[in-house]
């Protein structure tokens, strides 16, 4: 079984480091995985993309017509990608930047201030840890071991502040994704 | 064209005035402007995230401003638009 | 998106500064502080002052600026990446009553199209060349460029650029101005309000020198790549001034004046 | 249209205006009359003649002409001459031409209309000077990177060479696209008669052209487009206008091939090897005719395909190690049994060579055909008199007749089909 | 040796050794694993990952990088290199790729072996930096001029990359040829699990290569020969050679067609997304299976023939317009009806959109089928379990047999053949 | 063909001048009185003297100088057209022990060559150039070459090179000489027996140099192709005194000597 | 019919230029014709030589096994072609260079001291104007009218005194090869 | 290798001793050692063609020869080999 997620906001917000993180989980549960990066000068100020698709066998066709979640960090995004979840999907989107919804009863809609609740973590700046963190927290595609010790490896021990603070960010957004933190997770309409 | 050497002098706007008009929308934050302004009177509104996804600048202090475009010069955006100062009429 | 019209104020105030009109309403997909926009704007008010606008062809180059043609209100062809000096030599050479403009990146001009620009400026191909000198390849993600200076670091020199492995950078600007072809060559930057006043007049003066007629006339630009320079906008200008003009000094290289080596007969053919 | 195969009326006209000419000179003054406004190129053998003649000619008319630094320059001289709507041509040889592929390939991804004369030598690298027909894949299938055709229109004798000129020119700006001349040099450096039967195309409304944004809006000649979406509906436009140009661009010449039980099929140079072998070959009993393709891309293949279905067998003969011979193998999609037989590095093959591989073609067949049973000659295949097939490119001498049939395979499926059809032109 | 198909064995070991890679920093690892001694590039999306790669290990391993000024300078740096018996890599996307046209052509002449990597972006022209096939005709065709081929090796997924980069050096130093590994945006750019499966291929003794004359006479390294008797010559050992490459390492793997009634044939980013369709396909009922060249040159003809012999229709899928479904209609020559689905300028089909495709073809496929009885299915049509096809390039799930089948036409005639035949390599 | 043994000399006479060693006895597809015969021996004797031979590769260029295999017993290799400077550095950068030697005519050089050849000395590749400068493309017939003199006939500019059309001639050698890769640049001619003696002494100091580590080498010579001028082989000498040399000056024009920029670090990696 | 000619010799000679006429004679009688030279670096210094082809109709091949007729202007053009002439045609032979014969008593061989005859004409250096001449007496391919009429043409009427030595030196020719200069004309063997 | 500096100059060659050997086969007759010859004492002989189709150079007066070998420094086909001039013992 095949499940794929798109990553999607501004260049900046850190999304293709979430990606990646999500990945390196996966690989760390010796699952299969697919990461692919939205790629180009588009990326440079525009906006940022990538996806990923985890698997128990080797993925096939990289292209998703329907995602089984999106993670919108901006309005142009949750616009584009909103409609293109899968019915029964998980939608997240960041609440901070964003008021609108998808309005789509058939899916699951996680509204998560992210920007708050990444400062409460520590830094305000790791907006997509937080939104990845609801998105494991919420699917168990990959558990939060894999994840923790992915950020251990891609953040690296040198830069032990920086780690400290994404795996805040990370718990943070777990929880929330987990239903542990209802007060600041809206669902959709 | 820049700038229309046979625009009146003569008639002076009727107030409330502005020295310059900001772009917001097209605003990136990158704050050469802010670097630029002989006068301190512009920054960045980190409250506000614009259209492109930056915090937009703002003129702080209208009064202060001596219309001197620097800040439109040095803009890669075209955010401003400068206006002649008020006369003291 | 805002519109440049003072609030409530009937009577239209003296302008003086506002968008010119050969810019277009889009906003570039440059990055923040990109000193490209600045460049595009100089362009167009230039042109604007001279009324070339209607007469103008541009040459986009391969780089950060190949979209040059969605903020430039003026007819434009689409250059291979490092050909925009064969490409403005081909509309040159049938289309003499036109102005032929074309921009360039220190990658496009100084690395893979170093023989088109050699001869174009050879020929004194009556064009006028705008090189936009950032060091690096900005569009490419930051690899260095036969500009980049020894010890900088870039994507494809991580170590910072080492002579004996990368060679040294290139002021091909000079050695363009060696070529009697060249009427006009001069060097500007970018990095605050009075540099960018006198890289106008310089851009003025490459335009005038193709309606004069004496030759090929270029404007080489110090400007920034804060993406691939790892730095802010204003460090990156800051770096210019401390780095940068040192290695590639501003100012006028030459400029033959009226008295350049004129055609010996009277056009394009 | 072609004058190599014409018999008759040119004896009787014999003493009629006609100028001995080198392919070359012939192809540069022809490109000159059809109102070649611009010449870019660089020096190469065996195509030089066709640069100095330019060089001595455009400026006396006061048009442009430039040796460029290069075949890179030239070809992008001439990217920039064309977006202006000028009329534009390029000549090289072989290694000149590889240099073009990207230019070409940016051409074409514009639709930016210009002539290009490749005077093919033999390779690879660099080769030598001598003729050959071993840049067929380049200029028909994979010169320049993306999805493109170009037109290929291959002369086999210096006054059908003027004519296509002028032709090239039309194909060019009617479909915005690059065309290529594919001649080697044997045709480029020959002397032949001419006929100046000059053309001059009549000039189009360039509505796209650059000019100077003088009161309109800004045009914009460019191949690039970021959003898939967009490069996509592009490309379906790009290959709509292909596959117009493959539905009535067509051309070839056939001879005696109403009776034939085998052909040759040959292009250019090789073609002419195989006229004269075809004449050999009959008198020495073999029923054996020849089919030439005019274009190479579009390549003639319904009509060969209708052809191949009442033959024992096709004979392609090339200056190369087999190229077209790939193109025939599509159309004839195992109606007959292709042969081929090739020469390479500047060798030509003679007449009698040819012959000789005719025969034991022939008897290899046979012994196939009795085994396999697989070559019944149709029983209807039926002789129709000369006619054109609707491009005038009929040799006077011989012809098959062709009617329109179904289009082989492949299929183009779903999705694909119809998008290009959605494609408005 | 693929990867891509793997399933239970995979499952198996999952917590061994595997590393998160993008595919253009895999390719460059592999190469400098492989003992590449030099590589030479010029920044270009969607490959500039791998440059830069090169950039930082090469000299940390004392070995050769070069940003050179241009393609066509890093090509002929390879050139030189190449000459002097290095192992030399060098990579680009499209339009660069375009660029090294003259310089691989060179290469091919004068047998320089070497490593070119095209990861393929939209074109014509600049185009786009997305993911595309649409240089399939160029590397398997038409690049550079004259009567040349060049092994292309096809990816679909980067661990599979990188097993063929260590392949593509043998091929190259084995056959003193070029090499081309054709990927594309997707691959450049994604990131998989690899398995650190590098390898070195052995240096081979290079009696030909350039280290300075000394005690021994001097050694030339060229393409030239004016004399065209010679040149024929070389040409015919060059031909002699591309002949044992297209009999000795074709490579290809197949899933799911021991029972297929429908074929889709597609290679690199485009088998993956017919990977998921068979199983969507099947999963809805159509009886389809994958058949993925893994060379592009030399093609699997043989096997594919012998395939489409007991098949009711293939259908090719590429990101293109359409360019190695010719050289699968050559394959097949008629025997079963082949479609095409393609989308360009950056766009990928999607599994659905090509299960759709399929099953209006199927549809279309059965009305035929009536009408000519063109397609019955061989009754002798057997299912043989899987086993290799001699290069190891079997996919783990799913094969189909292949046995040697007599080559389809065309067939060589007469003295050319025989010529091939007199050349000892 | 004569052996060099004189008539009827049982004891061998002191040898002043004869057939270097580095030189094949075949005789070459020059045409009577082409400077490339003269150039070519005189690299066979420099070679040989330095002892060279041995560890040279060379690179032949695309021009009438392609068959130079054929007469200096060197390895070789072919390369493309414009291309040496790029084929040469792939070779200097896998086999740092050898001598990489190039040779180039004008329209190889300074045409289609011209990118290569300006950034193999902006990266100071230790490479030894000799450019035969002969103002045209002698193996094409006879075209117009960058260096070709204003008002110069040949078979692309037969009323002569006007500036206006063909642009100027380009003296590339002192264009390279500015970038400090160059560790050495001068320009020699082939005229007389005085002549041919200074420039055998460049081509050897442009060895030296090479062996010195310090940078590029480049020996420009200026050389006749009586058949593409229309002269017999000694008026294309006069020639090249007379209007030649007035345009391309002789002498070196710079040598960095051993305190040139060297490598910053130790080799070629 | 086709018929074939080679004109082989050192360049300089003058070789392309008598094919050239004779390609212009050709036309001048309306016939067809087709002229190839051997082309490139060669052509300098070394031999040239080019093959003419004249007709009733179009030509085809441009390639020819055998030549109805040869002028072998030295000693390697004798030995490369002599073999090649076709049984029962004609070999023109340089005497004043080449002493050596073809030995094929199934051709006629004419052995022409084309210096002398050219000098004797006015210029020495005609010497394949004199072959040309001789080809044209012997075999009337082509009348003596056309080539007067193409040479006229080719050489031109400004340079008139150049015009007057090529007429003089095909007129000798012509004489020699309508054997009515037997005298200077060998037959082998 | 040119010139031999270790050649020895004590051996005088037996005569008949010639100061140049011209190696006539590899002549083009180019005439530049016939301009470059300060004694003047090289000519082409008209009366023959050699194998390339040249009329070769000869030495007209080996007795004026000076073996300064201006004549092999020129020629583009190295047909000379000069030896030492004979010394008056
Ligand atoms: C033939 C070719 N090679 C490489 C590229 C990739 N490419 C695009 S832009 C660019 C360089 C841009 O650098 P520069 O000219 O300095 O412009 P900048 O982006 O810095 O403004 C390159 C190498 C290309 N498009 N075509
Ligand atoms: C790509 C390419 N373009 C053109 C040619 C044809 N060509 C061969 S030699 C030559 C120029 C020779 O001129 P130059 O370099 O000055 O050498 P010269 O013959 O004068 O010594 C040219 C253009 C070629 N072989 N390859
Ligand atoms: S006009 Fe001058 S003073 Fe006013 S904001 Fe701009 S820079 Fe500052
Ligand atoms: S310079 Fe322009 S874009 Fe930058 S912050 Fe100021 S207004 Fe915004
Ligand atoms: S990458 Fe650099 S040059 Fe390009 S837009 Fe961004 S800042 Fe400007
Ligand atoms: S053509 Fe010129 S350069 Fe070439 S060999 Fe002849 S004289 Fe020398
Ligand atoms: S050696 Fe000197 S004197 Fe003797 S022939 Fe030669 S140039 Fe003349
Ligand atoms: S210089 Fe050499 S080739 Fe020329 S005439 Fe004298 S000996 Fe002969
Ligand atoms: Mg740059
Ligand atoms: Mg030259």
């Amino acid at each position: 079984m095949e499940r794929s997620v798109i990553f999607a906001g501004f260049g900046g917000q850190g999304l293709l480091f979430a990606g990646q993180a999500l990945a390196r989980g996966a690989l760390e549960d010796g699952l299969e995985v697919f990461w692919i990066p939205s790629y180009g000068p588009e990326m440079r100020g525009g906006t940022a993309s990538c996806t990923v698709i985890v698997g128990d066998e080797p993925i096939g066709s990289p292209v998703v017509d329907r995602f089984d979640a999106a993670v919108a960090m901006n309005l142009p995004s949750l616009e584009k990608y909103g409609p293109r979840v899968a019915s029964g999907g998980l939608l997240i989107v960041n609440a901070s930047l964003v008021e609108e919804t998808a309005r789509r009863p058939d899916i699951d809609e996680l509204h998560i201030a992210c920007t708050e609740l990444a400062g409460e973590a520590g830094d305000d700046k790791l907006v997509s840890v937080v939104a990845l963190g609801a998105l494991v927290g919420r699917l168990d595609w990959v558990t939060a071991d894999a994840m923790e010790a992915a950020l251990r490896e891609i953040v690296g021990k040198k830069r032990s502040a920086a780690l400290a603070a994404d795996l805040a960010a990370f718990e943070v957004g777990l929880a929330v994704g987990r239903g542990e933190r209802l007060e600041v997770a809206a669902a959709s309409r | 064209m820049a700038i229309d050497p046979l625009a009146t002098r003569a008639r002076a706007p009727l107030p409330p005035w502005t020295p310059l008009v900001i772009a917001e929308d097209k605003c990136k934050g990158c704050e050469l402007c802010v670097a630029a302004c002989p006068k301190a009177v512009l920054a960045l509104d980190e409250g506000v995230v614009n259209r492109l996804g930056y915090h937009p600048v703002r003129l702080t202090d209208a009064s202060r401003c001596t219309s001197c475009a620097f800040c439109a010069r040095v803009c890669p955006d075209v955010v401003f638009t400068i206006y002649a100062p008020l006369r003291e009429v | 998106m805002s519109v440049a019209t003072p609030p409530r104020a009937p009577a239209s105030p003296r302008v003086i500064y506002q968008q010119p009109e050969l810019l277009s309403e889009t906003s570039t997909r440059y990055c923040p502080g990109c000193g490209h926009g600045i460049i595009h704007r100089l362009i167009a008010e230039v042109l604007g002052e001279l009324g070339l606008g209607p007469r103008t062809i541009a040459v986009a180059p391969v780089g950060c600026a190949v979209f040059a043609y969605d903020y430039l209100l003026l007819d434009f062809v689409e250059a291979p990446h490092g050909r925009a000096p064969a490409v403005a030599t081909g509309i040159r050479r049938v289309r003499p009553d036109n102005f032929v403009l074309m921009y360039q990146g220190d990658g496009d001009l100084a690395a893979i199209g170093t023989a088109e620009i050699v001869h174009a400026a050879a020929r004194g191909e009556r064009i006028t060349g705008i090189f936009v000198n950032n060091g690096i390849y900005g569009m490419t993600g930051g690899q260095m460029a036969p500009t980049t200076l020894l010890g900088q670091r870039t994507t494809s020199s991580p170590t910072g650029r080492e002579a004996s492995l990368a060679g040294y950078p290139i002021r091909i600007t000079e050695m363009l101005a060696q070529l009697p072809g060249t009427a006009y060559a001069a060097r500007g930057t970018i990095i605050d309000p009075s540099s960018v006043g006198k890289t106008k007049a310089m851009i003025k003066r490459a335009c005038q020198v193709q309606l004069e007629g004496t030759g090929f006339a270029l404007v080489e630009i110090l400007s920034n790549c804060p993406v691939g320079w790892g730095l802010t906008a204003q460090q990156s200008m800051d770096h210019i001034r401390a780095e940068v003009i040192p290695a590639y000094p501003l100012g006028v290289i030459i400029d033959r004046g009226k008295r350049a080596v004129a055609p010996t007969s009277g056009g394009e053919g | 249209m072609t004058v190599m195969h014409g018999t008759s009326e040119r004896r009787a006209g014999a003493r009629r205006a006609r100028v001995l000419m080198k392919g070359n000179e012939a192809i540069a003054e022809a490109a000159i009359q059809a109102g070649c406004d611009a010449y870019f190129g660089y020096p190469i053998t065996p195509q030089a003649e066709l640069l100095e003649w330019m060089a001595r000619r455009m400026p006396e008319l006061g048009r442009t002409f430039v040796q460029a630094e290069s075949e890179l320059a030239a070809i992008n001289m001439a990217l920039g001459a064309g977006a202006t709507g000028a009329r534009v041509m390029v000549s090289s040889s072989s290694p000149g031409i590889s240099l073009m592929a990207e230019g070409m390939s940016y051409m074409a991804g514009s639709e930016i209309p210009v002539v290009l004369v490749n005077v093919m030598r033999g390779g690879p690298g660099l080769g030598s000077i001598q003729p050959s027909q071993s840049d067929y894949f380049q200029a028909v299938k994979g010169h320049g990177h993306g999805d493109y055709r170009t037109p290929v229109l291959a002369p086999a004798s210096i006054s059908e060479a003027v004519d296509l000129v002028a032709h090239a020119f039309e194909l060019a700006e009617r479909y915005r696209t690059p065309v290529f001349i594919l001649a080697d040099g044997t045709l480029g450096q020959a002397m032949e008669p001419v006929e100046l039967r000059f053309r001059t195309p009549e000039r189009r409304a360039n509505d796209w052209a650059l000019t100077g944004a003088d009161g309109r809006p800004p045009r914009v000649v460019k191949s690039l487009d970021l959003l898939p979406e967009n490069l996509e509906r592009h490309n379906l436009a790009l290959q709509a206008k292909f596959q117009e140009i493959a539905r009535r661009e067509v051309r070839w010449a056939g001879q005696q091939l109403e009776d034939a039980e085998f052909a040759i099929v040959a292009y250019g140079t090789a073609a002419r090897v195989a006229r004269t072998a075809v004449a050999r070959g009959r008198s020495r009993g073999i029923k054996v005719g020849l089919f030439r393709p005019i274009t190479l891309w579009p390549f003639p293949e319904r009509e060969l395909a209708r052809l191949a279905a009442r033959l024992r067998g096709i004979l392609v003969v090339e200056l190369s190690a087999g190229q077209m011979v790939e193109d025939v193998r599509l159309a004839v999609e195992g109606r007959c049994p292709v042969a081929f037989h090739g020469r390479m590095g500047g060798m030509i093959p003679t007449p009698d060579e040819v012959v000789e591989v005719l025969r034991s073609f022939q008897a290899r067949v046979g012994r196939r055909a009795r085994r396999k049973a697989l070559l019944p000659l149709p029983a209807e295949s039926k002789v129709e008199p000369p006619s054109g097939n609707g491009h005038g490119a009929v040799d006077r001498a011989g012809w098959a007749p062709v009617e329109p049939v179904e289009p082989s395979e492949p299929v183009l499926a779903g999705g694909h089909r119809r998008r290009l059809r959605e494609v408005a032109r």
